[in-house]
């Protein structure tokens, strides 16, 4: 169990309201991920939700339940901080027992668990360890465990992975996403990380400057961008906006359409530029693209063995089905 | 944030009062000893005139008139900002040394300097007499000032050291491909970064010099005599001495207590020894 | 013209001597020569003087030394034979002390002021209580009238007497008392004899005396503690310094000469604080002139006509001159029991006591095995210890000290 | 190697200051320790010079071995050093604590804390031992005869009479007793130097790390559980500090066991040598030799708990 | 000029040998990017150039003069570190005459070169900011001005970006290689990300362990990696590396194909297995198949808007031209 819902929440620090009035609510199971810009007000939410910080307005239910004023050690919520915020002098084996522990669960019991949590997150050799004698993803790990023995009704993750180098956090992304897919609780998810909100989420939550912009599935997102600012912030390299004539044209205000739905051509195409910068990944190229009126440069995905020059024409075509188009607002027009 | 709105109105308050009583209790034998440094000595033992009574500047004068008050003072300004400072200049390059150059004898060598001042001072009182006077050094500035200086330059360099190990490695290194000498590194990068810190230490420094009785007294006559051998001098005097004894002691340590006041908060820092990490 | 501008001159912190820098100011007008002063608590002025005498000197011109240290320093070589002209008269100078302060028949320092022992009792308590002191009174006479004033619910204590550690403090007193008791610390041999009967009979008394009627907190208190004690009018009795009596402020005070046990060595101490030139001093000459002034009969007359002091302030105990003085006796009620006080004490070496000195002896090793054995008579005072136990600590240090300095 | 020489001979002056300032004069004590060395002495003139020819082997180190006050001293001193840090430490933890969130006048009250650590050991003493603990004159003595007065007043009243009469009388300590005179220094330094915890505390617990409070608020922890489980252990490596700064000081106390009770009861091996150094210097010498290797015993039993953290 | 070359160089540190014997030479104005996993050596190899650490053995030449034993501030090269290591107490003006001051220019060429800097790196308006008033990208931008101004013979990076949120690594990325283009200076950088090694670099030098591993091109290294190690380690998914019967059909003990290289089809194809996770990220779906022989599980690039499901079966198809194969040894075979 673990269904959330937010009732027209609000907060301020001080003076400045940092959450104006938010209605969310995710579903008992779910994996729902934050993304937005830095400061946008995701870790607050986070926070609010596992009442760490008191709600300025509004109302946090957990399985329907107000617990809007509920300590946060009451909620049943279980929380992975961004810096693991695990404690220090504390045995691998003792940090995961502490929620135990405190909730003055038996030593069997706990010793159970440990050997369980231990077990599904590999950590069994490390049982005896000091947090500081950790790689950053056995830490990472660790957290977990500690969070996954609690048996909460919802899982919250700040940015967990945001420290941990490339390598790793392929590994940790499958890991959590099998854990989720295991257990089915109801996990919320902070990220900053295009690929991990794609590929983690059932559902993604687009923030602004705390305003939510869009909920939906991560293909949702991607193929229905409700506005310009979802647009550019799903999908990496960012979609290409392109205004004026060329947008008129198809009745809008701005078109958008993403690099990889551009094919390019050294013969022919609809429109026409030259090349800037052609960044070779070995399976794929990025060429930057000048001169295309309407949007400078446009950002163009082709084959990893194209062999577009810097200062060579290159013709474009877009797939015309990809095309996205938004009203003078901003807002999508279907 | 949640957890202090959470503590109730009652608990803020019981808090707020209970430190207040543990300072000013702490605070109290201070605050008594300068409010008897008012008081006669008469004055002084009877219990009604324990808060109420006429203040009376006569202790003060006394002083003055008897000791040479401005000279003992003096003496403890120039030899506590003298031994700081020679302190600091051999200090600092030591624990430079230390912090950003180690090897494998560095912390050993850190902990011998430190085992040096658990040396107890009496056990070489006669040696350090024969040196000082056959070296004709007996009573100068320049024999308390490097007493002073050598007794606090473990705890010195210590502080710099835990300081200077804050510095990122790679400051330093930077300074170093931009082409800067040992010399350079020292006075372009570490003493303004670490500016903070050496106040600090310079400050404690200063306040363990300008306590500091064993050797003040012993190695001085008149012309070096620090305040403490002016208190050495009053602790006992003959007759009813609780207001006398009041006003030297307060003209010792207020000095040093409204520095210690103004300075608290660089202080704080100083004394952490590197205890925060 | 080569002559010394200046001399450092180190005081023990008493007011006498304070008193001597504002007086000396005109010394110094008269003569160019400039003093400057050291002046120190009791312990750490011995101390400064003695590691700076014994290492050399040079630091100081003049020192204020005691009767304790003069002989044997003057015996050693570390201070200068004081001889002065007829105009000094040194005759003058109280026969006892002058003895006190010489080592085979020369004088090494010059008394400032020299004091003894004496009882000073409340006349208004002892009165109300309808008990008497006389003098040389017995020492069970005087514990009962100790009782009898004894009232601690109204902050009176029967005796005020010393006791805290020391050589010269606590050990300064029931040396006194021991001797009453006839008692002595060394035999002819210097065998220490802090086990007698007559030292257990004396300690016994004095923890009984001071026990059940001093002040609480006694093994801490001595001249400057009961001092205060006294003028708040807490003490029905104190057998002290004669010096005391000049700074006592309460009303109603009697003197007495020092209760005796029946001995012959008497019960009154002897001590002078003098002055002296080490033997390291670069200005030998203008020290010696120094000296020769501040213990003169001028010197008295100069304090006596001090607008700051005047006669109640004048150093006593060193000169019989000076108690012959009108004026001093028109403000001195003590003067009379002070000068007999003095008088009757025996410094020399007796059949009774191998040594010089009466509240001490006079040998290098004393101030070792007075302080060893002050602490052991504190901790039966405080109940730490019986007395028998206590005694026999100090027996067992003071041989192992005597032992090792070769007697 | 090549680049390197010259930072690392920047820290030569200082060891070789402090080199010359241990050595040379702990040679001479080295030395005298061996041979017969007095001040003054009527019967052996020759021991007044320091001297081969008076050497003596190991004869000081065995006197002082068996003087009196040997072994009480170093017990003693390991019993006020010890107290000394045990109270310090406890009270500057809970007083760092009780003072790190904000409060109205939180400055002020830090200030009033922080002053006993600037005065000068002799005050101290001078101060605690007449002014306060006098158990006539001082604070305590008039304290503790006002309320015997009241008290007496009380038992006179009708009524309530009989209750105080229950009441004993309250004698006031004397912290100048053999048996109490360790305690005043205890309670006058720890007075002096719990300061000094509670500000080494105080900075540690402002670097407490926040996000670990909140983990352990989720997992369920009281606030005393948080207080034993994470600030305990967080102000381990401060603790340590302190510990060990304050045993360097402690060691050496001289001036409080001066002025509290001159040895009464409570001594040091800095004040045995002081005693011994009266007369027989080389008595002192051999105790400061003793005092030396005790103080580096107690510096490598410290380096064993303190000194892994310190290099971090 | 910059011509770095390093002659036989090892590197102990107390026992342990960091780096055994080395042989590397880097071409005057060349952009060399080091890659290679976590503690292989790269930033002591940087270091060792620097000379900001002793060679154990070897030699050191810059230009071909013997640079073994000269202090670092003597020879001529600029590094910009990780983090920055700015001055904090100095002022972006401060910061980057430092090095000026510490030659002893002339105030007058100190402030040209500064504005020049400054200028050419979007500084202008913070030079009176210190350091910690800066964001992380502007710091980045200030530790190369103070390198630039010094006309170095060679520039050194240790990981400049790794502190970069994703958007200004992108844009510090172009940035960098412009400067390249633009000073022809010889550049030596050290990376752990992909994206910056394949694009940025005229060569990348593979280590592990203090071993280098492979030196090449980028596109050289995706296409012709030497050995196992550096097919696993360039490009992103890792190639799929296979061993056993189907590697043997091709005379090799392993062979590799990348995911871009495989076509994914539900229908036919030369392998069959079954979907495992399939991770949506909108412009490319990644596969992971399970169920093929001799590498579990494979992973697979398909297009965005692909379908395959978990559990459902799948056929894939390699690319024979872009087939690696491997040796026992580990080693290509062309
Ligand atoms: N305790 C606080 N007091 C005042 N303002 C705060 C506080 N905590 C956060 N804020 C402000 O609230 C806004 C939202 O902060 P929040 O930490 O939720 O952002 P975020 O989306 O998590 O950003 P990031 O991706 O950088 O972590 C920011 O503008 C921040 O400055
Ligand atoms: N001062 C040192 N003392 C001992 N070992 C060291 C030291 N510096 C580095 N090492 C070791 O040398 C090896 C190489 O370190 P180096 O820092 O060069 O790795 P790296 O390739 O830069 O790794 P990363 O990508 O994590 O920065 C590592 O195993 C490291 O532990
Ligand atoms: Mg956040
Ligand atoms: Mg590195």
């Amino acid at each position: 169990m673990g269904r959330i819902v937010l009732e027209q929440v609000t907060k301020s620090f001080g003076e400045t309201q940092v959450i104006p009035p938010l209605d969310l609510t995710i579903e008992d199971g779910e994996f729902a991920v934050f993304v937005g810009p830095s400061g946008c007000g995701k870790s607050t939410l986070l926070r609010l939700i596992a009442g760490l910080e008191d709600t300025t307005s509004g109302k946090v239910l957990i399985d329907d339940e107000d617990m809007t004023s509920v300590s946060p050690s009451k909620r049943g919520l279980a929380m992975v901080f961004q810096s693991y915020a695990l404690y220090p002098h504390m045995t691998v084996r003792k940090n995961i027992a502490f929620p135990m522990r405190m909730a003055g669960m038996s030593e069997e019991e706990q010793n159970k668990r440990i050997e369980a949590a231990a077990a599904s997150l590999n950590l069994t050799d490390y049982l005896d360890r000091k947090p500081g004698q950790l790689s950053g993803g056995q830490r990472q790990r660790v957290a977990i465990g500690r969070a996954i023995v609690r048996d909460p009704s919802a899982f919250l993750f700040d940015e967990p992975l945001s420290n941990l180098d490339a390598a790793l956090r392929v590994g940790m992304r499958l890991e959590i996403t099998e854990m989720h897919e295991r257990m089915q609780t109801t996990m919320i998810y902070v990220t900053h990380d295009q690929v991990e909100a794609m590929t983690m989420a059932n559902k993604i939550v687009v923030l602004q400057a705390g305003v939510i912009e869009q909920v939906g599935s991560p293909l949702e997102l991607y193929h229905k961008p409700r506005n310009k600012f979802v647009a550019g912030f799903i999908g990496s390299p960012k979609m290409n906006l392109i205004e004026g004539a060329e947008a008129n044209k198809h009745g809008a205000e701005t078109i958008g359409i993403r690099p990889e739905h551009v094919t390019a051509s050294k013969t022919s195409g609809l429109w026409q530029g030259t090349v800037g910068v052609a960044e070779h990944l070995g399976s794929d190229t990025f060429v930057h693209v000048h001169g295309i009126e309407g949007c400078d440069p446009m950002t163009v995905r082709a084959a990893g063995d194209a062999t577009f020059k810097h200062g060579e024409e290159i013709f474009l075509t877009p797939d015309e089905t990809q095309l996205h188009k938004f009203d003078t607002a901003g807002l999508r027009i279907e | 944030m949640a957890i202090v709105a959470q503590s109730s109105k009652y608990g803020q308050f019981s808090r707020t009062l209970l430190a207040w009583i543990v300072g000013l209790l702490f605070f109290f034998p201070i605050f008594w000893l300068v409010l008897t440094s008012f008081k006669t000595d008469a004055d002084a033992v009877k219990p009604e005139f324990l808060f109420f009574f006429t203040p009376t500047l006569e202790n003060y004068t006394n002083m003055t008139d008897n000791y040479d008050y401005w000279r003992f003072a003096t003496n403890s300004v120039i030899t506590s900002v003298f031994a700081t400072i020679f302190a600091l200049a051999v200090g600092i390059p030591c624990a430079y040394s230390m912090a950003f150059n180690p090897t494998r004898a560095t912390k050993d060598v850190l902990m011998w300097m430190l085992s040096t001042k658990m040396l107890p001072a009496a056990a070489v009182l006669y040696p350090m007499t024969f040196l000082t006077k056959s070296l004709g050094l007996f009573d100068t500035h320049f024999m308390v000032i490097l007493v002073l200086c050598l007794i606090n330059l473990p705890i010195v360099i210590w502080m710099l050291f835990t300081y200077f190990k804050e510095i990122p490695k790679e400051i330093i290194e930077a300074g170093q491909m931009d082409g800067v000498n040992t010399w350079g590194e020292i006075k372009e990068i570490l003493i303004p970064l670490a500016w903070g810190g050496i106040a600090s230490t310079a400050l404690l420094c200063f306040i363990f010099c300008w306590n500091e009785a064993y050797w003040t007294v012993r190695l001085t006559t008149t012309d070096a005599a620090t305040l403490s051998k002016l208190i050495e001098g009053n602790r006992a005097p003959e007759g009813l001495f609780f207001g006398r004894l009041s006003a030297v002691s307060a003209a010792a340590v207020g000095p040093i207590i409204v520095l210690g006041w103004f300075c608290q908060k660089q202080l704080v820092q100083g004394l952490s020894f590197g205890a925060v990490k | 013209d080569g002559h010394a501008k200046e001399l450092t001159i180190a005081i023990v912190n008493n007011g006498h001597m304070i008193n001597m820098q504002k007086v000396a100011e005109a010394y110094t007008e008269e003569t160019g020569v400039k003093l400057n002063w050291v002046s120190l608590e009791e312990g750490v002025l011995r101390e400064q003087v003695t590691s700076d005498t014994a290492t050399g000197g040079g630091q100081y011109d003049v020192i204020n030394i005691g009767m304790q240290e003069a002989p044997i320093w003057g015996a050693a070589g570390w201070i200068e034979a004081l001889e002065f002209g007829a105009e000094y008269d040194a005759d003058d100078i109280l026969p006892a002390i002058r003895a006190g302060l010489s080592h085979e028949g020369t004088m090494y320092a010059a008394p400032f002021y020299g004091e003894s022992s004496m009882v000073m009792y409340r006349k208004d308590l002892t009165d109300a209580a309808g008990v008497t002191i006389a003098d040389n009174d017995s020492w069970d006479n005087v514990k009962a009238a100790a009782a009898a004033m004894h009232n601690p619910d109204a902050g009176v204590y029967g005796a005020c007497l010393r006791g805290k550690p020391g050589w010269g403090d606590n050990m300064a007193f029931v040396t006194t008392m021991v001797n009453s008791f006839g008692g002595a610390w060394f035999d002819a041999d210097f065998k220490p004899t802090i086990n007698s009967d007559e030292w257990k009979a004396a300690i016994n008394f004095y923890v009984d005396l001071l026990g059940n009627y001093g002040p609480p907190g006694s093994e801490g208190n001595s001249f400057n503690e009961i001092l205060a004690l006294y003028n708040e009018g807490k003490c029905g009795m104190w057998i002290d310094a004669t010096i005391a009596a000049s700074f006592l402020e309460v009303d109603g005070v009697a003197y007495a000469q020092s209760p005796n046990a029946g001995n012959p060595v008497g019960a009154n101490w002897l001590w002078a604080w003098a002055m002296a030139v080490p033997t390291g001093t670069d200005n030998t000459d203008e020290a010696k002139a120094f000296i020769e002034w501040a213990t003169s009969k001028e010197y008295v007359q100069a304090v006596g006509n001090h607008p700051d002091f005047g006669w109640a302030k004048v150093p006593t105990g060193q000169r019989s001159s000076t108690y012959a003085l009108p004026e001093f006796q028109a403000v001195a009620g003590f003067a009379a029991a002070e000068m007999a006080a003095i008088e009757s004490a025996a410094p020399e070496a007796t059949d009774l006591k191998p040594y010089v000195g009466v509240q001490f002896a006079a040998i290098p090793e004393f101030p070792e095995v007075g302080s060893a054995v002050a602490q052991e008579i504190a901790a039966a005072l405080s109940g730490a210890k019986s007395v028998d136990e206590a005694l026999a600590a100090s027996q067992a240090a003071a041989e192992s000290i005597m032992t090792e300095a070769g007697y | 190697m090549s680049n390197r020489t010259l930072p690392r001979l920047l820290q030569s002056p200082a060891v070789v200051l402090l080199l010359i300032w241990m050595l040379v004069p702990l040679s001479m004590t080295l030395y005298f320790s061996f041979i017969r060395y007095v001040l003054n002495n009527l019967r052996k003139p020759e021991w007044m010079t320091p001297a081969l020819s008076n050497w003596r082997g190991f004869g000081n180190y065995e006197f002082v071995l068996k003087s009196k006050d040997f072994i009480f001293a170093i017990q003693n001193s390991l019993l006020i050093v010890c107290s000394i840090l045990f109270l310090t430490v406890i009270l500057g933890v809970l007083i760092a604590v009780l003072i790190n969130k904000s409060f109205p006048g939180q400055g002020i009250v830090r200030v009033l804390l922080i002053s006993p650590f600037f005065v000068m050991p002799a005050v101290n003493a001078v101060l605690w031992i007449n002014m306060i603990l006098d158990p006539v004159l001082g604070l305590q003595g008039i304290a503790v005869g006002s309320i015997n007065d009241l008290v007496d007043g009380l038992r006179a009243a009708p009524g309530v009479g009989w209750f105080f009469s229950l009441w004993p009388e309250l004698t006031p300590i004397s912290f100048r007793a053999t048996q109490t005179s360790a305690y005043a220094v205890i309670i006058m330094v720890t007075w002096q130097w719990t300061p000094f915890a509670i500000l080494i505390f105080m900075t540690s617990l402002q670097s407490e790390d926040q996000q670990q409070k909140e983990a352990a608020i989720l997992d369920g922890a009281s606030t005393w559980s948080q207080f034993r489980f994470l600030t305990l252990p967080h102000l381990g490596r401060p603790i340590a500090i302190v510990v060990m700064i304050q045993a360097i000081f402690h060691l050496s106390l001289y001036a409080e066991i001066e002025i509290v009770s001159r040895g009464n009861g409570n001594k040091n091996l800095p004040y045995l040598i002081g005693e011994f150094a009266n007369n027989n210097i080389g008595a002192a010498s051999a105790t400061g030799i003793f005092a030396v290797i005790l103080a580096n015993i107690v510096a490598i039993f410290l380096l064993r708990i303190v000194g892994k953290t310190l290099m971090e």
